[in-house]
């Protein structure tokens, strides 16, 4: 019961802080609306009883990427300023494709019956995925994990590359 | 059978003289140009003699009939199993008759030309010219097969129109050489048509194998019908369509008075002796093929002759130009050979029109040729080809007028001058024939014998003008060619044509209708007569009478207006309402089509081109949407 | 050595020359020898292959060549030529020869324009002693490419739309013919195994004949388009008045050959069955293609225009004759070709002569030019009248053997059509002596002409080899044609074969 | 625990959720707002992975390695993105997507 409760609170918070953060006109409370909706999917993720994966969304989301938004917020815009909105035809436009997308795939999604597993609650703890994550064995996760270091890197170095100013690029 | 191979030489000769003078001329002296020409005339004027002297009379077995003799003939160009254009020399009473008048009449106006000619710049092209027709018509008149005829055909073509543009910075004579050879052309397709069903028909060329009473074309005369007439009927009406656009019969006879453009040994050559009979010449060559298997176009032909010389007779009675009045004249006269050839049977007495045809083509071609040298010799004295800025020339010119009396007497048909003689066989095969043709052709003898006078009255006599300087009689070089035509004029009729040039090459016994002959000079004697009246002196009768027949006068005198017809069909249709058209369909349809492709395919690049608008949510929007449309066709729609 | 290599290598070797000129004289002193040897090249060939039958060698082809190219594809460079090559190959050394003496003043990147010229020059050599399709495309395009390049550089007018819209429009038909011969090669083998772009080993299969009437339109309408078929004719007005002489020349006079020989050699060789089912559209399109030709030529005032359009009509023959698909008609059609290749192009030397020294080509501005430049005024009524049709010259010939064999048809509709084609030969004598008489005669309407100078000797060399060769072909045409009946004859044995079925 | 919850109404809520990102996407002029609907694109999709992996596989780990590397690779996307933003902001002044149109034809 309490897991509705909890669920219907999260799910309606989630949609409401994305409507909020697409249409709110103050950039820097855009930002803080997603912070909301990122908020929201950790408590999802706890509810599903994945912890670990919770707190990840919590740290690098909420906690790094918003972080890192609201930095460039302030870097290219005034706090008060208010944002540009699209004309009203583009907006319509966007809202009929939008909603149309939205209605053929929970369509879809409704049509299809899915049967939940009926195998027993999972009992891992972090270890098995942190484990998983390292190991080089058939059901290990080495590669990707390689993978993705090597692309933070370069998106790190392209960042500051990228970033960087005139005047230093010239030296 | 003797041997005719050196007949060869005949045309080859002026070949070589033309190479010879259009390639080394403009270094010669002008007058050793037209030595040189003349030379290679005379040298085959001879030969022509030579071989007609053998032909008739030494080699020929008295009793036999005239055999056509295949002198020499190679392969030039092979084209089907059946069909290979040869090039030859046959010999036989009517080619052999015509080498006689081609050469005889070319070197009295090459000699002519001498003196006709001189001081003018392009004296040697003006040889090589003459030269280059006498080889092409030679080699007409030698064929042995009807493509070789074709082949000279163009070229006789060819050579009147640069003769008639010889004086080629005169805009009039550049129209006229172009209408000569454009309305001819256009009976060369026909020409060139009927060539092509005949030889479809018959398999062969050949003249021989064609003419054959027995052979195959004759025996072949069905074939399939059309409209009425065979196959083979159409091909030779097509034929002699060819052959009416050479001989100038209407109704393509409207190049022959322009080509007065042209100096006048060459209308003498050209446009009176030689070149226009050529049609005659053709329907002669045909002439078994035309009597035994078609007569239908014998008819037509008959028909188009008697027209064309009443037609050509009326119009002569009103012009003004002395060069035109003979140009009609010979149209009228061209005419009266076609009739006679038109109205003949084949064989025997009932050929009597085809060898009286043959008879007035000779007699013709030597008074005719008279005529218009003498008409030469006027407009040199007087630099004028208009009747009004001549008269009482007599006494300037004794010799000329002796001899156009002479001629003028003998196309009048007065006894005992040829004209008289080829004129009675022509009447009396008419008469034997078809009466209307009959009347119609005493009529025009009478009107014949009254535009002659006319002009003979209008040079020679008639009214007092003054001449800014004295005219003189030409020089001899001139006036000799002119009396020897003359002699022509007046003897040619005693020759027995009728031994000698016949349908089927056996003489027959011909002698003078008086019943028919007396009132034809009857009539000959009224036209001068008349003539002599109203034109001897000064008079205010012609006047009268072209006021009081206005409306006929003025028809008549503008030709009937057969040159704006033409004009109407050349410029307006065929230019403005065919080539305009096309031209301007071809620039903007077609050639647009190619365009509008063009055009569209580089809108439609700038149309693509503007989807690349730059415009980040543009392209996101596409995207999504074509994702949708995607799936919604992907998963819902199939 | 083969002998055929050679005519690849000597444009390679001139080519090669003349980068290594410096200037004009030197370029096309260079040019000259290279497309001199080439020609006579060409007429030693002729003598070769004439000696080669004469001691009874009766293969197709002769002189062939063959290597194994892209093995994948089955891809040859395979050459051989028959007497229809062998004629063509003469005509291309001729008005090739004449091209280079014709722009003998061209300033403007003189070894440029030689170049490109003699790589054209050997992509139409390369074409004609082509056995293998492939390589033919290939010569083919070689030919075509160079085209933009000369006209749009070297032209006048309004060059590079003429340009752009001949290169177009004449790779609409190159894309065209690649479908074409793509399908024929995927048809070349009945049990699909061995591919071949081979001509003579395609000729001994039948294509299906539903692919025959799909393939046939493609490479007719694709070779058509080059050989001026109505009415996909239009770049050859505005092209032709564009180029420079010798491009002109080329062009019309070989160039567009191309478009009758591969019709020819490619379409009806090897497609029999659809050529005589389809034959009656394109004659249709043919014999509105030489009347209206002329009909267009006529009220032009251009002169190039007038023998573009003129071009239009001739070539129109050429086309129209061989769907005739009988022997004398086609050996008409090659004899015209040559003779209209040779013709036209002596046409197209003229007027620059005469664009160079009156600079307007408009024949209402010019007039009685006989008397000041009678070198080149009887040169130049001498190509019109053999153009009209004079006997004594090529034209003659060409248009009698075609008319002939065009009536021996047995269809009625075929005979009907031909008396059609035939009329052109009325409307041809007012067009050319419009020009002649505008042109020529009359008297001079601007002072300026009085005072020009007649042909020089380079232009007297160009003029009187192409003359030579019309009056050569006009008073002995014998040799030609049976040079060319010989290697027509098996060609239209294996049209005959197959049942004719009337139209009408 | 998870019996009551069907796992369409995770679906429900993720698919709202990407189409609101993605409306964003389509409306938005500021460049960081879109960046942000991004985000929340990538963020829907992390629902789904995990509650599937939830749902259908819990014996299984693909599901988390998904969501982590999506994580990892919307860390590094947003990274660079805001320093080509910035870059573009220091280049016209403005962060405005319609003034960002150089890229065309």
């Amino acid at each position: 019961m309490l897991n509705q409760v909890m669920f219907f609170l999260f799910g309606a918070m989630i949609v409401i802080f994305s409507l909020l953060t697409v249409t709110s006109r103050k950039i820097l409370r855009a930002a803080v609306f997603l912070l909301f909706v990122l908020i929201s999917t950790a408590g999802l993720y706890f509810a599903l009883n994945y912890n670990f994966l919770a707190a990840v969304q919590l740290t690098v989301y909420a906690g790094g990427i918003v972080v890192l938004i609201i930095f460039s917020i302030l870097l290219t815009s005034h706090v008060s300023e208010r944002a540009v909105m699209a004309p009203l035809k583009q907006s319509l436009l966007s809202a009929l494709a939008t909603v149309a997308g939205a209605t053929l795939t929970l369509m879809t999604i409704l049509r299809f019956t899915f049967v939940p597993s009926s195998a027993a609650d999972p009992h891992f703890n972090i270890t098995d995925v942190g484990n998983a994550l390292v190991s080089y064995n058939r059901d290990g996760y080495a590669l990707p994990f390689e993978v993705v270091s090597v692309l933070l890197l370069a998106a790190m170095i392209g960042a500051i590359v990228v970033a960087k100013k005139e005047k230093m690029l010239k030296k | 059978m003797a041997d005719y191979t050196y007949t060869l030489l005949i045309p080859l000769i002026p070949l070589f003289m033309f190479l010879l003078l259009g390639l080394t001329g403009h270094k010669m002296k002008p007058v050793v140009s037209g030595l040189i020409g003349t030379s290679g005339l005379g040298i085959g004027a001879i030969l022509a003699y030579a071989t007609a002297i053998r032909y008739f009379w030494t080699g020929h077995v008295a009793g036999t009939s005239y055999a056509s003799i295949k002198a020499f003939e190679v392969s030039w160009l092979h084209l089907t199993e059946k069909l290979t254009i040869h090039l030859g020399v046959l010999i036989d009473p009517i080619s052999v008759m015509m080498l006689v008048v081609i050469t005889t009449v070319s070197l009295m106006v090459h000699i002519y030309s001498i003196g006709y000619m001189k001081g003018d710049p392009g004296f040697y092209r003006f040889f090589s010219f003459l030269s280059l027709f006498s080889f092409s018509m030679l080699g007409l008149v030698l064929a042995t097969n009807i493509f070789q005829m074709y082949i000279f055909w163009e070229l006789v073509g060819v050579s009147s129109f640069l003769l008639i543009g010889y004086y080629y910075e005169k805009p009039s004579a550049v129209a006229a050489s172009k209408k000569a050879f454009i309305v001819t052309r256009f009976a060369d397709l026909g020409f060139l048509i009927g060539i092509l069903m005949l030889s479809f028909n018959t398999g062969t060329y050949d003249f021989q194998t064609l003419t054959d009473p027995h052979g195959p074309a004759i025996a072949s005369l069905g074939g399939a019908a059309f409209m009425g007439m065979s196959v083979l009927t159409w091909s030779l009406i097509f034929i002699f369509v060819g052959g009416a656009g050479k001989s100038a019969m209407f109704p393509f006879h409207i190049w022959l008075p322009d080509a007065m453009e042209g100096p006048t040994p060459v209308s003498a050559l050209i446009h009176a002796a030689t070149m226009v009979v050529a049609g005659v010449y053709l329907v002669a060559r045909l002439f078994p093929v035309y009597a035994l298997a078609a007569p239908d176009a014998l008819h037509v032909v008959a028909w188009i002759g008697g027209f064309s010389s009443i037609f050509a007779a009326v119009i002569a009675c009103t012009q003004t130009d002395i060069k035109r009045v003979l140009a009609f004249s010979t149209m009228s006269q061209i005419g009266y050979m076609m009739l006679s050839l038109g109205v003949s049977g084949f064989g025997g007495e009932e050929g009597l029109g085809f060898m009286a045809s043959n008879f007035h083509l000779f007699t013709h071609a030597m008074f005719k040729a008279l005529l218009f040298l003498g008409a030469g010799a006027v407009i040199h004295a007087v630099h004028s080809n208009e009747i009004k800025d001549m008269g009482n020339l007599r006494k300037y010119l004794p010799i000329t007028h002796i001899t156009f009396l002479i001629a003028c007497l003998t196309i009048a048909g007065i006894p005992p001058f040829s004209g008289f003689f080829s004129k009675d066989e022509i009447l009396v095969a008419a008469f034997h024939s078809n009466k209307i043709l009959f009347a119609i052709e005493y009529i025009v003898a009478g009107l014949t014998a009254f535009y002659m006078f006319r002009l003979y009255y209008g040079i020679f006599w008639g009214k007092k003008t003054h001449y800014h300087h004295t005219p003189h009689e030409s020089p001899l070089v001139m006036t000799i060619p002119l009396m020897i035509l003359a002699f022509g004029s007046v003897f040619a009729g005693f020759l027995p044509f009728h031994n000698l040039v016949t349908s089927d090459g056996i003489g027959f016994e011909s002698h003078i209708d008086w019943m028919i002959a007396i009132p034809s000079v009857l009539i000959g004697v009224i036209g001068i007569a008349i003539a002599t009246v109203m034109y001897k002196n000064e008079s205010a009768i012609p006047d009268k009478i072209a006021a009081t027949f206005k409306h006929l006068y003025n028809w008549a005198h503008r030709k009937f207006y057969m040159d704006e017809v033409y004009l109407f069909v050349t410029r307006k249709i065929i230019f403005r309402y065919i080539s305009d058209p096309i031209a301007w369909f071809d620039r903007h349809i077609v050639d647009g089509t190619m365009n509008g492709i063009a055009g569209m395919t580089v809108y439609a690049a700038y149309a693509i081109k503007g989807l690349q608008s730059g415009k980040l949510q543009q392209y996101a929007y596409v995207f999504v949407g074509g994702t949708v449309i995607l799936v919604l066709i992907f998963v819902y729609l199939t | 050595m083969n002998i055929l290599n050679l005519f690849i290598v000597i444009p390679i070797l001139t080519v090669v020359g003349i980068v290594l000129t410096k200037d004009l004289k030197q370029s096309r002193l260079v040019s000259a020898i290279g497309m001199g040897v080439q020609m006579i090249l060409s007429f030693i060939l002729v003598y070769l292959y004439l000696k080669e039958r004469a001691t009874g060698n009766t293969a197709a082809m002769l002189f062939t060549y063959d290597a194994l190219w892209f093995p994948t594809l089955n891809i040859h460079y395979s050459l051989g030529v028959d007497g229809i090559s062998v004629a063509m190959i003469a005509l291309t050394g001729i008005v090739v020869f004449a091209g280079i003496f014709a722009s003998w003043k061209v300033t403007y990147l003189p070894r440029e324009f030689f170049i490109s010229l003699i790589i054209l020059a050997s992509g139409v050599f390369g074409f004609f002693i082509s056995v293998d399709l492939f390589t033919m495309f290939l010569f083919y395009e070689l030919a075509v490419i160079p085209m933009y390049l000369l006209i749009g550089i070297w032209g006048s007018g309004p060059k590079e739309y003429s340009a752009m819209k001949l290169t177009l429009m004449l790779m609409a038909g190159s894309a065209m013919l690649m479908v074409g011969i793509l399908g024929i090669y995927f048809f070349s083998s009945p049990d699909h195994t061995h591919l071949t772009f081979n001509l003579l080993e395609i000729s001994k299969i039948r294509i299906p004949i539903q692919m025959q009437r799909f393939l046939f339109q493609f490479t007719f309408i694709g070779f058509g388009i080059l050989g001026a078929l109505f009415p996909f004719h239009t770049w050859s007005p505005d092209g032709h008045a564009s180029a420079p002489t010798a491009v002109s020349m080329l062009h019309a006079g070989v160039l567009m050959k191309l478009g009758g020989y591969g019709a020819f050699r490619v379409a009806i060789f090897l497609m029999p069955e659809a050529a005589h089912e389809q034959a009656w559209i394109f004659l249709i399109l043919t014999s509105v293609s030489v009347v209206y030709g002329a009909f267009s030529a006529a009220v032009q005032n251009d002169l190039k225009y007038i023998n573009a359009y003129s071009s239009v009509s001739h070539c129109g023959l050429v086309l129209f004759a061989v769907l005739m698909m009988n022997q004398t008609a086609m050996n008409g059609a090659i004899v015209q070709m040559i003779s209209h290749g040779l013709m036209t192009a002596l046409f197209f030397a003229l007027i620059g002569m005469i664009y160079g020294r009156t600079h307007t080509r408009i024949i209402q501005e010019m007039g009685g030019l006989m008397k000041v430049i009678p070198f080149l005024g009887v040169v130049y009524v001498i190509a019109g009248l053999a153009s009209l049709g004079l006997p004594g010259f090529s034209g003659f010939v060409a248009e009698m053997i075609i008319f002939t064999g065009a009536f021996q048809h047995v269809d009625v509709f075929h005979r009907v059509i031909t008396i059609v084609a035939a009329s052109s030969i009325v409307i041809t004598a007012v067009y050319i002596l419009r020009v002649v008489g505008l042109l020529l005669m009359g008297p001079i309407k601007n002072d300026h002409f009085l005072h020009l100078d007649d042909a020089k000797w380079y232009e007297r060399i160009s003029t009187i080899t192409l003359v030579l060769a019309i009056t050569a072909i006009g008073v002995a045409p014998f040799w030609l044609t049976n040079m060319i009946n010989f290697s027509l004859a098996p060609i239209v044995e294996k049209l005959s074969a197959i049942q004719i079925t009337s139209l009408f | 625990m998870i019996q009551n919850i069907p796992l369409s109404y995770y679906l429900i809520i993720s698919t709202l959720m990407f189409f609101i990102g993605i409306y964003g996407f389509l409306t938005r002029r500021n460049l960081i707002t879109m960046l942000m609907s991004v985000e929340l694109i990538l963020n829907s999709v992390n629902i789904n992975f995990v509650a599937f992996n939830r749902y259908l596989y819990p014996q299984q780990l693909q599901g988390h390695f998904f969501m982590l590397i999506v994580v990892a690779v919307a860390a590094a996307e947003a990274a660079v993105a805001i320093a080509i933003i910035i870059n573009i902001y220091r280049n016209f002044k403005s962060i405005d997507v319609e003034n960002v149109d150089e890229m065309k034809y």
